[in-house]
């Protein structure tokens, strides 16, 4: 039984269903090292710093395993991987909850900086980041933890050759380590622009964020008179930014789907683990129809999460609309699952000592950085323009 | 016997179709060709009207056909599914008896499985077959059958040991559906539809060259039916015909495909059309309510991602590799995504939901959807029995305790 | 646990929440004569008519049950009850699925001209509709299905001491059959009045429609310049027109869970007695735990439904909002709890032999009558100034 | 006795209050004159602090109470139910040592029941009591606890028997959380709070005179303390005090109530806070958002229908009516509601909802509902048993295959 008639989305005969014998051989070795370096008690050391991760195992992932770069041309330093690659590496950083300024450095900020810088510019901020020498990120939402790039409202004022930030943004991921700042500002009251500026630049103040989830840290930052470099060589930095949104909500898709599996397995296992009434709970039909819908559930966002890398990957000119898709599918999975997970497990599914609490809070963080589901739809059937 | 080429079958077949193939033929006298070449089932063994080829090379076949506009054989139907199972179990007697006939679609085919007290428990069928020394008589009743009263033959599943466990006690026939003891009645569907029948035996016959594989052995033969027609409804794809359609052949095979696909005609709807979402919320203005709008938007995302699953379910499997749990949802997902359209469609059409008709919107598609869904979560295999299967198979969670042990005799039964 | 904190409708202290002694005493009464006279087989030999009811238990349920006039006042015809009485005859009106003009004579009608007629009006036209010996209905939406009065398109122009009623109405229940139709229509292009005309009367053209409920007929009528009587002393009679529907949605949801609960019995007795695997499929915790959410979505429901009829009697200034509730849970409740009845019964749940389509059918046409329950959270939220 | 009147308790009670009420006298002098008097439980037998009044009349004592604003004994708490038992199965020895401390709030209690291999399966317990000649010893290990790092004195549920039935084999005990082979550790919950204890036993000691009713009836007296329980957390009404509040006794009353409630404290949060979904929604201009209006009616609905639906039980019981299925459904609708609470707490929050702490809004208090709320599906019976109660108790569906009879010691458990 055919399970849509008519799919609205062309499936592209050029996108791929399946991963390559290389990027499953790639996800096993790094699996294996997520699993060595960032097991639940290292997750729980790390959330409590307030760096919130470990320099060493950073330095690592560089240089062993190049994934800082992973999805940046080789010219500027990467690996020259592209986004199926980078949702790989999302997937299992979502599994393992590895506590790293990957998102943010690798994702958000090196991808601005590939959409909207100047050659040069590119040649002068890639490497290093790729290299994971520098830390950077993107600063776009503000107070108001509006996503729509309409309510940017942080002002760039020309001052010679650079301009002069005067704002406040929040939500900046790992906005406390960072060196390096991507900032989304608006030039001259009209234009969204992005803009460079180093985080320890003269009128930069950075605040660390109470977040729900420890594991990902955020920060407010406010910039007074901050002198900053445009990114390209036009105020124009929406189509840069725009893409670098929807890039970022195709790779927090997949690590949201990596983090749902893990949970999945979790409560599959405890099922089977788990005693009552003389019986595995996991025998009781009500439990087995849960994983059940849980299965379904994490594979069908899982689908969505694969297949908005790879139409990404190939630039199809559906991969925005389908990026949307995947965000707001991967978003209620992860929360759903999470949700469900803690209740399989029971009252100790309740306690901080189980770890499930760990992923249930990315879940939540997930579901709302990048936009809350609802966003995504509504975004979605703008661009189908129905 | 040595490997044959692809390019050798290629030129082969070309060949033969440029020898033979004649589209003012008629539709018997050219299947019979089939017979008789093997092209019609190049993957059946030489002496059963096919020509031994490994199943890979199917595909040259059809496309050869494709490129000259030449019929083939029916592909779907039950007659399909009792060749592959008789091919496998039967007697040379009954490959004989009925093959020729099922490829030539001179006689149609019917299956005699479900009932009214075992449905989702197939094997808890009650129908009997009782030995008299010479025949086996049949009484009892089933349900759910796809045009048996078209139906030549039938392939059963009786009860033949009661002492036996549930599933040890059935034996598989074939029945001779035009007889005094076969009763088949129209069974009419919530929809209006009457796409099955129930069929009732009184003191029908079947001789016993007409059972298959061994008495009490049924049961394994119905899995592998089962089995095969799983295979048979992935294996959809095929390539389509170029050229002219003119010719005598061509009405007679529209005619025979209207007949087969009767019972079907309902089955878009049943899977929820969500293809008139977005069409339908256009044509209402509903596509500017930000309500409607989340909620097409998760709906088509639901049934993208069923559609990217079964995909990639098929690449697994093309490359070889096991299938994952991917490949186990489909069915659970397409009743998720026929219930999604049927709440959609209500919100999208509003109170002209409640019309049916000739003047209901799209001419009574809407409604016939509305009306239809609820037999997606039922038909071959409830959700309920989905999700059973993806827990302990997939998930390899435990299995239910078993209350059907020991002689079926003694099990509770309605 | 309280299970809300500070419930925002601060339940008034003179609503009930249990139906008194005689209330009870009635609702039996009827639920005899219902399952004596409406059995399903009658039902299916009434709705394959075109005229959709059995004169003589319409008869027998007039004169002998008063039903049609339970709450209409005494002095014009009727019992003296009010929305509860009318209520429960709703509940086990849909319960038993009986094919009669009650819904459109009694409800909608019987409703517009107590709300919207003069003292001699009143006297004139609902003795005959309180005794069952007139069958009136009210025609509100038009062609679109709108259920906003703001919506309404169809002309009354003055013509000497009548008015002139020029337009389309359509899903007027049992329009068909009934004698004295009350029409919603826009006077001098401004106001909303209420119309009484005849159904026989010149210009008045009367087309059954098909709907997918059988048991509940619906008619378009298309009116040419035929003659009505505006119904009370002014044009205006949006606020009579309000306050019917409001009533009407109380007792179409008084009717819903009514139907609801039928189900919910069947699915249950079902379970009980359909052995599949060895032992009743009601002992399998998937059918099971299907049952306990239905017994709560329907409990629920019938909570909302009960509480409105009971604050519309009282007048409870809260209850129009209340209504929106009732209609919106009730709709809801009814279409889920039929769907899960079919799945519970298998296949056999989904043949033309088995009665439950009767139910579900009658589901889906209450869910858009009156407005979906989209429409009527909306006005709840519109209520309630949120 | 003879039957005393409405009036006359009134006037009783009035006069008594008129003569001892002081608010500048301590708690403990009060409660110690509520003790003595028996106006404190005035449905308790005289012999045992009480006046014997019938239970209908305490209601006249608490108004008059709250008229003068005189304060009674501690109404909820551990305390209160472990008294209820005493009362019906307990000896006069501990009638007599321990019912005098509850009321005068002296001693605190707690529970110990829960273990972590017995959560849903409470008859699981695995903690067990062994005779050893003089006293019963006690090792094994408890969970959520609530209050046991106060706690004098703790209610406890042990196996006496392995080889009877589980039911068979468990003993209540009270016992001395005081003493030497007792470890409290607190329990921190995901929601940051600790609000209960893991209870570790080794070696403990309870004397043979702390067994309350027999050997191996423990569970009997278990489910009588669950009645209670459910029975108290149904009277939760209270006519408030009227009059100045003012004085030593309110001063130590309110530090008493803040020592009790401080587990509960996340409660409101855990159930959802339905209370600020609209005032939020205005707050942060999600209610202009038809989206999530729909959502706020949807989540409204289910809240009103939920209390309304208690109320109904409510009502039917008071007119001495058997309660319906709308008493059983109560803690699966709070479920519903506390779930949707979050989900639209969610979406009137938006970005925010990923803060915690002090900068956050409603300074937390929505990232608490958001972590809290999984607590309410889990705690006092899943949603899963809640199902399995209404489904056999309700609708009397057939009861689960048990896999848990015969000796308790063959039973698998973890």
């Amino acid at each position: 039984m055919s399970t849509a008639d008519k799919p609205v989305v062309e499936s592209a005969q050029h996108i791929r269903y399946a991963f390559t014998e290389e990027q499953e051989q790639f996800r096993t070795a790094l699996r294996r090292f997520l699993e060595d370096k960032s097991p639940p008690l290292e997750v729980r050391r790390l959330m409590a710093t307030a760096q919130g991760y470990d320099p060493a195992v950073w330095r690592r992932l560089s240089e062993d395993l190049a994934l800082p770069g992973i999805h940046v041309p080789q010219q500027y330093g990467g690996a020259g991987f592209g986004m199926v690659e980078l949702g790989i590496v999302m997937e299992e950083l979502g599994r393992s909850l590895l506590c790293a300024p990957y998102f943010s450095s690798a994702v958000l900020a090196a991808s601005a900086i590939m959409n909207g810088a100047t050659e040069e510019q590119k040649r002068d901020l890639l490497p290093d980041i790729a290299a994971g020498l520098q830390l950077a990120t993107l600063a776009v939402t503000e107070l108001d933890g509006n996503w729509d790039p309409r309510a940017i409202r942080l002002k760039a004022t020309r001052a010679g050759g650079n301009y002069l930030l005067e704002g406040v943004k929040s939500y900046v991921v790992d906005g406390h380590t960072a060196n390096l700042l991507v900032v989304a500002a608006r030039a001259a009251d009209r234009d969204i622009g992005l803009f460079a500026i180093p985080a320890d630049a003269a009128g930069v103040a950075r605040e660390l964020l109470a977040s729900m989830d420890p594991t990902r840290k955020i920060a407010r930052i406010e910039f007074k008179a901050a002198r900053a470099q445009l990114l390209g060589d036009s105020e124009d930095g929406l189509n840069a930014l725009s893409r670098t949104l929807d890039q970022a909500a195709v790779a927090l898709a997949n690590e949201m789907v990596g983090g749902a599996q893990k949970l999945l397995e979790s409560a599959v296992s405890y099922a089977k683990m788990r005693v009552q009434f003389g019986r595995e709970i996991g025998s009781f039909q009500a439990i087995k129809h849960k994983l059940a819908d849980m299965l379904v559930d994490v594979e069908l966002a899982k689908s969505t999460a694969y297949y908005a890398a790879q139409a990404a990957a190939v630039e199809d000119p559906e991969w925005p609309a389908i990026a949307c898709m995947a965000k707001a599918a991967a978003s209620d999975t992860y929360v759903r699952t999470a949700a469900e997970t803690i209740q399989i497990h029971g009252g100790i599914g309740f306690t901080w000592d189980n770890d499930t609490h760990l992923w249930f809070k990315r879940a939540k963080s997930s579901e709302v950085f990048l936009g809350q589901p609802n966003y995504h739809r509504e975004l979605l059937m703008q661009r189908w323009r129905v | 016997m040595s490997e044959i080429s692809e390019d050798e079958v290629r030129r082969e077949v070309r060949a033969w179709l440029a020898e033979n193939w004649d589209p003012n033929l008629s539709l018997l006298a050219w299947r019979n060709k089939l017979a008789d070449s093997g092209w019609g089932m190049p993957q059946w063994p030489r002496q059963w009207y096919g020509r031994g080829l490994p199943a890979r090379m199917v595909r040259i076949v059809e496309e050869e056909f494709a490129a000259v506009g030449a019929i083939g054989c029916l592909r779907g139907g039950i007659g399909r599914l009792a060749a592959a199972v008789l091919l496998e179990h039967g007697t040379d007697y009954q490959k004989q008896k009925f093959l020729r006939r099922i490829i030539t679609a001179e006689d149609t085919w019917c299956q005699l499985f479900s009932e009214p007290g075992s449905g989702s428990d197939l094997a808890g069928a009650t129908t009997r077959a009782d030995f008299d020394g010479k025949n086996w008589i049949i009484n009892g009743q089933k349900v759910w059958t796809t045009s048996a009263h078209h139906a030549k033959w039938g392939t059963l599943l009786a009860r033949t040991d009661w002492d036996a466990p549930k599933h040890e006690g059935l034996s598989y026939f074939i029945l001779d559906m035009k007889q005094p003891g076969v009763d088949v009645q129209p069974l009419r569907q919530m929809n209006g539809h009457a796409s099955f029948n129930q069929v009732f035996f009184n003191d029908a016959v079947v001789p016993p060259e007409h059972l298959v594989s061994t008495v009490n052995n049924g049961w394994q033969v119905a899995v592998t039916t089962l089995a095969y027609e799983r295979r048979f409804a992935a294996d959809i794809a095929r390539p389509s015909r170029r050229g002219p359609r003119e010719g005598r052949i061509y009405e007679e095979e529209r005619a025979e495909t209207a007949t087969v696909m009767e019972p079907y005609k309902w089955y878009p709807q049943r899977a929820g059309r969500v293809d008139l979402i977005i069409e339908r919320a256009r044509e209402t203005g509903a596509n500017h309510d930000p309500v409607v709008r989340q909620e097409i938007a998760r709906l088509m995302t639901l049934a993208q991602a069923a559609e990217w699953t079964a995909r990639r379910a098929r690449a697994a499997q093309s490359q070889g590799r096991p299938q994952g749990p991917e490949g186990s949802l489909g069915k659970l997902a397409a009743s998720h995504v026929a219930r999604g359209c049927a709440r959609v469609h209500t919100m999208i059409t509003g109170t002209a939901a409640m019309l049916t008709g000739a003047d209901s919107p799209r001419n009574g598609v809407i409604a016939e959807i509305l009306v239809s869904v609820p037999a997606v979560s039922i038909a071959g295999g409830t959700d309920e029995i989905q999700r059973n299967i993806i827990a302990e198979r997939v998930l390899g969670l435990p299995k239910e305790p078993r209350f059907d042990t020991g002689p079926f005799r003694n099990i509770r039964r309605n």
